[in-house]
């Protein structure tokens, strides 16, 4: 009978619910078959679907190719976000004028097949973005407007040696962002021209029919690793043992782990066991409670609160052109109404360190630009009278039912005030816990808000239209030099604003309608000026005079500072992993950015 | 030696609260190889409770008060229901029940309730060779083997069913059979076919002791050598089946005969005797005779004095007053 | 009368109805005496057992001991409800089909077989999860007795044909009663302990689908069931963190409700199968 | 020729159960009479038709084909049948409902009166009813089905038409339920109720002993057919018929022989 089949579900749960918690306390090491656990390294976070392409030109190829991993494609210099300087990779650290932005090769880079790697392969990368609209480099030429290529003398202790130079100009005339730029040299990862362009010819010159190859076959990388092999479970990646860089970078050493193989799991709890059972070494996913892991051997960066650098700000973008998110007392009391704490110490399991009004971080780089005096005056924080009081003051009237629980919102004519959701991705169980504790507070407040777990493919698809009255949203996540200005930019730029329905990149919420009459033009004429400015003083008045319109206009909520990425290491196999007290690269998953260094750093614990 | 004897038994059954039920006193008897005893009585008489009894199977609330029963000199009393289901039942003493219907299982095929009896008493046994013997017995009865054992129950009809049953528990050869009214919920015809089945497995020597209980004297009359008459839990006549049937001495006996019809010239003029009341209830402790209430022939002493077996022309009675 | 009374003699139907309507007891006035809030925070996420929360609290640091409470009422809520949809359906068309015979029997036992071989819960995720907002308990409630009245269909069709075959059937038809009086008077005390059991079963597959299709994250929004406590506490890690009293409770609460209510039926089966009851 | 005398007769009368390839004619054919205050036996063995036939006079099952009258009209108002004509069936354990009392489901049989007595009247009614078929009221007082024996519930049935007293009895194998003392009172209470009330009875049995016994008439039926007729010393001593022949030697009597060993 049917109600025994259920039982049987029951008993089968409940079976292998103890059979994981078992598993989880048995440590011990899983070699996989031909990989020597001492010498692989298994990280995880990058991949969750199969991988279908390694062609750095593809739209969306695969972990380590695209996104900023410095594998297997290598990028003229990395952002070490610890330090906040520009360390120098295919390239030395650049140099700014007030035009340009220039960077010196490393004469000794190489690519895998023994060919050098020079400024020829930079501008062949650069420059496929000017011939094809649809390659990833496109993008650039709206900011720099020509490179071009020098050779200077080096006179070092040495000898003299002849270097190649590349200038790239700001382009003035599109966007005059120096800023962004910045970032392009070290977001955009050099392919080798030689290969690439013979393949070009094939493919008869149609960059269209390049990206339909996979270049999954022993590809011509610059990188300390290459590709070994690939499957819906796993990406196998070698050391390349003649990476240029061992001997130009490192003193003559080899990364220390042979293979690197990133599983592709499907859910964030398998990241946590797989991390406390050994059989992972480093994650970037959302762990909650770390803490409670640390005698399995799981760890972070810091050892206490917030145990991670905070980086970033999840937020909830807000439709500013739906009704009532268009009235900005509505979107101060929202503010008002949430409850930071908690969402610090349940949703993000203290993650985040106490929360502040407005879009720049008063940490690392940019704690320069904020100002405290203006949060003081102009900033939020968890108040629910107030909330209350702005909204009976702006004419609202909520309405609860005997058992205390909000019905529904009326406005000065008396009419319903529509009920509002807050779209996020169903699944996401830090997300979700942020959003219940934001819609908690906001509907005792008395603002009819509710939430709205939606499927992760519908969510990205409501994105960009603004379908959503409020949207959990995590903006530019990256570190970059350019940070807070791109923080601002993508949460209040009106530079492309279209009517929902139609694409934004940025600005999602629709804040600031140019053809509105509220419309603040100052708003985009500062985010025009500050990636111009070179005086610190000059920056600072502009930082704080935006935060201080974000703050009064409230286009977004911001609700905790978490970090770029999530780092979670496991010291079963290896250990030496960059930490606060020990911070010789920054707090990064092994294959990206700046962090790429601590491969060379990190020891096995078998070879102790 | 008898193949099979009881001895003074008596079975009570115990009520929830507690109250001892005498169902079955002081019956006994003794069979030997080849014969077939017929039991009569009215429903409620204790038939049933004798044949528990009879195969040393107590399940609660029935249990046994004293006496004993012997299969070829061993005794099968004092044992486990487990044990008796096990060792007893199917081996040394088979029994047919009534309702086929309800003895077989209607979810399953013929051949696979036959297979379990076989292996629930046998251990190690050859799948192909359990069938092999299965066809060859259910052709040895004479049943059509191959649609019969692959057939549900209930593609087959009440006859073959109650034939099925019988093959099924006679699988084992046992010592001997009870047959507990096998034929009473079936029409004369089909009751003739299962009967004629009995004698059948009887002749073939697949078992050769019977006790067959009824409540229809004239079929006792053609399938007993013996009969022994039942009321109250109590044997009131034993004798051969010519001496009861057609010459009956205890009171009771003689109404059953009086209450029979048959098809016979000069028998409808006859009109059947129904006897008045109904028997006692066990409940109560009954000091005299047991069918004093309805005896015809009573007396004021039967109803103080217990009667006791003795011995009139050649067969037990249990009336002071039979002659 | 006699049933009732042979059932309360039956250990199994005692412990069973003792513990199920202790659950409902509990469920009902728990709340009087223990100050239920399941929305605010009292604690830090996943404090263990102690003496201000006995049952410690959830990742959101809600008392646990509140969540199960209301958990409770809401799953004993959803089973019950279900059970009655899936069992007044199934037994007005069960009784309909098996006495009336005939194409109409023929329609209904065509539709419960179609319904029968649908996989069941593959429905109920689908339903469900195409509602995407505004799922509440009766809703549930609802999706889940929609797709379980088949089997009670089905069992009171079978039941109420051979009743049909009874002679009191025809006696009360020579006596000069309707059909609706033959149906209430002949067939239904019949069927009444027979539909009880199914009710009881359609209640106890009620709390557990509706607990199944919870943690998959598919259930009630809103509120709290004992099924969303388990799938809250499984997405949070309760498990890797040791915080069994996040879902042990929970699962236990399940266990207990649906066994006694398997004994309640057990039993019963045993005191009104007249073939069991010989 | 059917008359006011003649309770049923029936004209070619068939009834087929289910249809196409399964049908099966339960009743084939038929043409027969029954005169008032007869007493006609059914006799076959299982799956005759005899039950069939014995629905089709109660009115419960509707006949395919042919002619089939009471008292010479087609039966119309089928509780003006009832009032005339009452059934006593098999199985004395499913003929009561086990959720009423016995009483009870007796006074339900009032129902089908054109005017109920009064509520002392019916009490009384049920009383002598009860008194007539040898059981004292005050034994089955709150009883239900299941208490008592099934001598005692078979009885009840026949109290049942005490009450009722229609002009027709259908009694449907009363005694094959019942041990052999108790088959002899039942027959006893039919001619008892055939005395008092003259009714008609149709009696049906798969035993030919029996119908030998109670019958003006006995019916032979096989396959929905009848194939013999006539007085019991005919049927059951001089039979013709080789269905008649082997129901009888399949009576196991006293005296003939039965079966060989």
């Amino acid at each position: 009978m049917k109600h025994l089949s259920l039982l049987k579900f029951m008993v089968i749960g409940a079976l292998s619910c103890g059979i994981i918690s078992c598993q989880q306390k048995k440590p011990g090491t899983v070699t996989e078959e031909g990989f020597p656990r001492e010498k692989t390294l298994y990280l995880a976070g990058f991949q969750w679907g199969d991988p279908n392409t390694f062609n750095p030109l593809s739209d969306w190829p695969a972990f380590p190719v695209g996104g900023k991993y410095n594998l297997m494609y290598e990028p003229l210099v990395v952002f070490n976000s610890i330090t906040g300087k520009i360390e120098g990779l295919l390239a030395d650290s650049p140099e700014r004028t007030d035009s340009t932005i220039s960077v010196k090769m490393n004469p000794m880079a190489r690519w895998s097949d023994g060919k050098p790697l020079t400024s020829a392969d930079v501008k062949f990368t650069f420059e496929i973005g000017k011939r094809f609209k649809g390659a990833p480099t496109a993008y650039v030429w709206d900011f720099i407007s020509d490179i071009t290529v020098d050779t200077v003398v080096d006179s070092s202790a040495s000898g003299e040696m002849k270097l190649e130079k590349i200038v790239f100009f700001i382009n003035k005339k599109e966007r005059n962002n120096p800023l962004v730029v910045m970032d392009i040299l070290q977001n955009i990862r050099i392919v080798p021209r030689h290969s690439i362009e013979a393949l070009l010819a094939e493919a008869g010159g149609e960059l269209a029919e390049l990206q339909k190859l996979k270049f999954d076959k022993d590809p011509v990388v610059s990188g300390p690793y290459n590709l070994l092999r690939y499957s819906n479970e796993k990406i196998v990646l070698k050391r390349r043992d003649d990476y240029w860089g061992c001997m130009a970078l490192y003193n003559n050493r080899l990364p220390q782990p042979v293979y690197i193989i990133h599983p592709i799991y499907k859910s964030n709890d398998h990241f946590s066991i797989a991390l406390q059972q050994g059989n992972l070494d480093i994650s970037a996913t959302f762990i909650p409670r770390i803490w409670l892991k640390a005698k399995e051997g799981v760890a972070t960066w810091y050892k206490k609160e917030p145990f991670f650098i905070p980086a970033t700000i999840p937020m909830l973008q807000i439709n500013t052109t739906r009704y009532p998110l268009s009235d900005r007392n509505v979107r101060r009391a929202m503010a008002y109404a949430i409850n930071y704490k908690d969402i610090r110490e349940l949703a993000v399991s203290g993650y985040s360190p106490p929360i502040l009004s407005g879009l720049i971080l008063p940490f690392g780089v940019e704690a320069d630009y904020c100002n405290a005096e203006d949060i003081q005056k102009y900033g939020v924080s968890y108040d629910p009278e107030k909330a209350r009081a702005i909204m009976k003051e702006a004419g609202y009237t909520s309405v609860f039912d005997a058992d205390g629980k909000l019905n529904h919102v009326k406005n000065a004519k008396g009419e319903k005030v529509p009920t509002m959701s807050v779209k996020s991705p169903a699944g996401w169980s830090d997300w979700e816990s942020m959003v219940q504790i934001a819609v908690k507070g906001m509907r005792a407040a008395g603002i009819d808000v509710r939430e709205g777990f939606v499927d992760a493919s519908l969510y990205w698809s409501c994105m960009p239209v603004g379908d959503f009255d409020l949207l959990m949203q995590k903006p530019v996540p990256e570190v970059t030099p350019s940070k807070p200005w791109s923080r601002f930019d993508a949460v209040m730029s009106s530079r492309n604003w279209k009517p929902e329905g139609e694409k934004m990149n940025e600005n999602q919420g629709r804040y600031n309608n140019p053809s509105s009459k509220d419309y603040n033009p100052e708003v985009d004429n500062l985010l025009k000026r500050i990636p111009t400015l070179t005086d610190n003083e000059e920056k600072i008045k502009a930082y704080r005079q935006l935060n201080i319109i974000f703050m009064q206009d409230m286009p977004a909520l911001p609700l905790a500072y978490l970090p770029e990425q999530f780092y979670e290491f496991s010291t079963r196999n290896w250990i030496n992993f960059p930490t606060e007290e020990n911070s010789y690269a920054p707090p990064q998953c092994l294959c990206y950015g700046a962090g790429t260094k601590a491969l060379w750093e990190i020891k096995s614990v078998a070879a102790e | 030696m008898p193949i099979f004897e009881v001895d003074n038994l008596h079975l009570h059954y115990l009520t929830r609260f507690g109250a001892k039920i005498p169902a079955v006193a002081g019956v006994t008897f003794s069979m030997e190889k080849g014969e077939v005893l017929g039991i009569a009585g009215e429903s409620g008489c204790g038939k049933s409770t004798l044949v528990n009894g009879c195969m040393g199977l107590f399940i609660p609330p029935l249990w046994p008060t004293s006496g004993n029963v012997r299969v070829d000199g061993e005794s099968i009393m004092g044992r486990s229901p487990k044990d008796v289901r096990k060792n007893i039942l199917g081996r040394k003493v088979a029994m047919i029940p009534q309702g086929a219907f309800n003895s077989l299982n209607p979810t399953r095929k013929i051949k696979d309730q036959a297979a379990d009896m076989i292996v629930s008493h046998e251990s190690n046994v050859d799948k192909k060779a359990l069938y092999e013997r299965l066809r060859q017995r259910f052709d040895l009865i004479g049943m059509e083997t191959e649609k019969v054992l692959g057939a549900y129950p209930i593609q087959l009809t009440a006859g073959t069913r109650q034939r099925c049953v019988i093959g099924i528990s006679t699988l084992l050869d046992p010592k001997m059979v009870i047959a507990d009214e096998p034929t009473s919920a079936l029409d004369v015809t089909t009751q003739k076919a299962v009967i004629r089945m009995i004698f059948d497995l009887l002749d073939k020597q697949i078992f050769s002791t019977m006790i067959f209980i009824t409540h229809e004297l004239p079929l006792l009359r053609h399938v007993a050598n013996r009969i022994a008459v039942m009321y109250a839990g109590e044997f009131v006549e034993l004798g051969t089946t010519d001496q009861v049937i057609f010459d009956p001495r205890h009171p009771y006996t003689k109404a059953l005969m009086g209450a029979m019809l048959s098809a016979e010239p000069g028998q409808r003029q006859r009109k059947p005797v129904a006897i008045e009341g109904a028997p006692p209830n066990l409940a109560y402790p009954i000091s005299g005779c047991r069918f004093a209430e309805r005896c015809p022939q009573v007396r004021p002493e039967c109803r103080v004095n217990k009667q006791e077996i003795r011995i009139v022309a050649d067969r037990q009675v249990r009336c002071d007053y039979a002659e | 009368m006699k049933l009732l009374l042979n059932l309360l003699k039956t250990p199994m139907f005692v412990i069973g109805t003792t513990i199920f309507f202790g659950t409902v007891l509990v469920a009902l006035f728990a709340p009087m005496m223990y100050h239920v809030d399941i929305i605010a925070r009292v604690g830090m996420p996943y404090m263990p057992p102690g003496k201000e929360h006995l049952l410690g609290t959830n990742h959101l640091g809600v008392d646990m001991m509140s969540l199960l409470i209301k958990g409770l009422g809401s799953s004993l809520y959803v089973g019950f409800l279900a059970g009655m949809i899936a069992t007044v359906t199934g037994t007005l068309l069960g009784i309909y089909g098996g006495f009336k015979g005939g194409w109409q029997d023929d329609f209904i036992t065509l539709i419960t077989n179609l319904f029968l071989v649908i996989p069941t819960f593959v429905v109920l995720i689908l339903i469900s999860s195409s509602l995407k907002e505004g799922r509440s308990l009766a809703l549930i409630a609802g999706i889940i007795g929609a797709t379980a009245w088949t089997w009670s269909a089905r069992a009171v069709r079978a039941q109420s044909a051979s009743i049909k075959s009874r002679d009191h059937i025809a006696l009360a038809r020579v006596n000069g009663e309707g059909t609706l009086k033959i149906v209430v008077k002949q067939i239904l005390p019949y069927l009444f302990s027979y539909v009880f059991m199914v009710f009881i079963m359609q209640t106890a597959s009620g709390i557990l689908s509706e607990a199944c299709i919870s943690m998959i994250g598919l259930g009630p929004y809103d509120t709290v069931s004992l099924g969303t406590i388990l799938n809250e506490a499984m997405r949070n890690e309760a498990l890797g963190d040791g915080a069994w009293w996040a879902f042990i409770p929970p699962m236990i609460l399940i266990t207990i409700i649906v066994f006694a209510l398997n004994f309640i039926n057990t039993s019963m089966e045993g005191v009104f199968n007249p073939r069991l009851r010989k | 020729m059917p008359s006011e005398t003649t309770i049923f007769s029936a004209k070619n009368l068939t009834c087929v159960f289910g249809h196409g390839k399964k049908s099966t004619k339960a009743i084939d054919d038929l043409t027969f009479s029954i005169a008032d205050q007869e007493i006609v036996s059914l006799v076959g063995g299982s799956g005759c038709g005899k039950s069939v036939l014995a629905k089709i006079m109660l009115n419960l099952i509707k006949p395919t084909s042919g002619e089939f009258l009471y008292k010479g009209k087609p039966i119309i108002d089928q509780r003006f049948h009832w009032r005339e004509v009452q059934p006593v069936f098999q199985d004395p354990f499913s003929c009561f409902n086990f959720f009423f009392t016995i009483r009870d489901q007796l006074k339900a049989s009032f129902g089908i009166m054109k005017t109920k007595p009064s509520k002392k009247e019916m009490e009384e009614r049920v009383d002598q009813a009860l008194l007539a078929v040898n059981i004292v009221p005050s034994e089955i007082q709150g009883k239900y089905a299941f208490e008592l024996s099934g001598g005692q519930m078979q009885r009840m049935l026949l109290a049942r038409i005490f009450i009722l007293r229609p002009a027709v009895l259908i009694a449907d194998e009363p005694t094959s339920m019942v041990d052999a003392c108790v088959r002899a009172s039942i027959l006893d209470y039919l001619m008892k109720l055939k005395k008092e009330l003259s009714m008609t009875i149709v009696f049906i049995t798969h035993d030919i002993g029996l119908a030998y016994y109670v019958s003006d008439r006995i019916f032979i039926m096989h396959r929905g057919k009848i194939v013999e007729q006539g007085t019991p010393d005919d049927v059951a001593l001089k039979p013709k018929n080789e269905h008649t022949m082997k129901l009888l030697d399949d009576i196991p009597d006293i005296h003939k022989n039965w079966i060989s060993r």
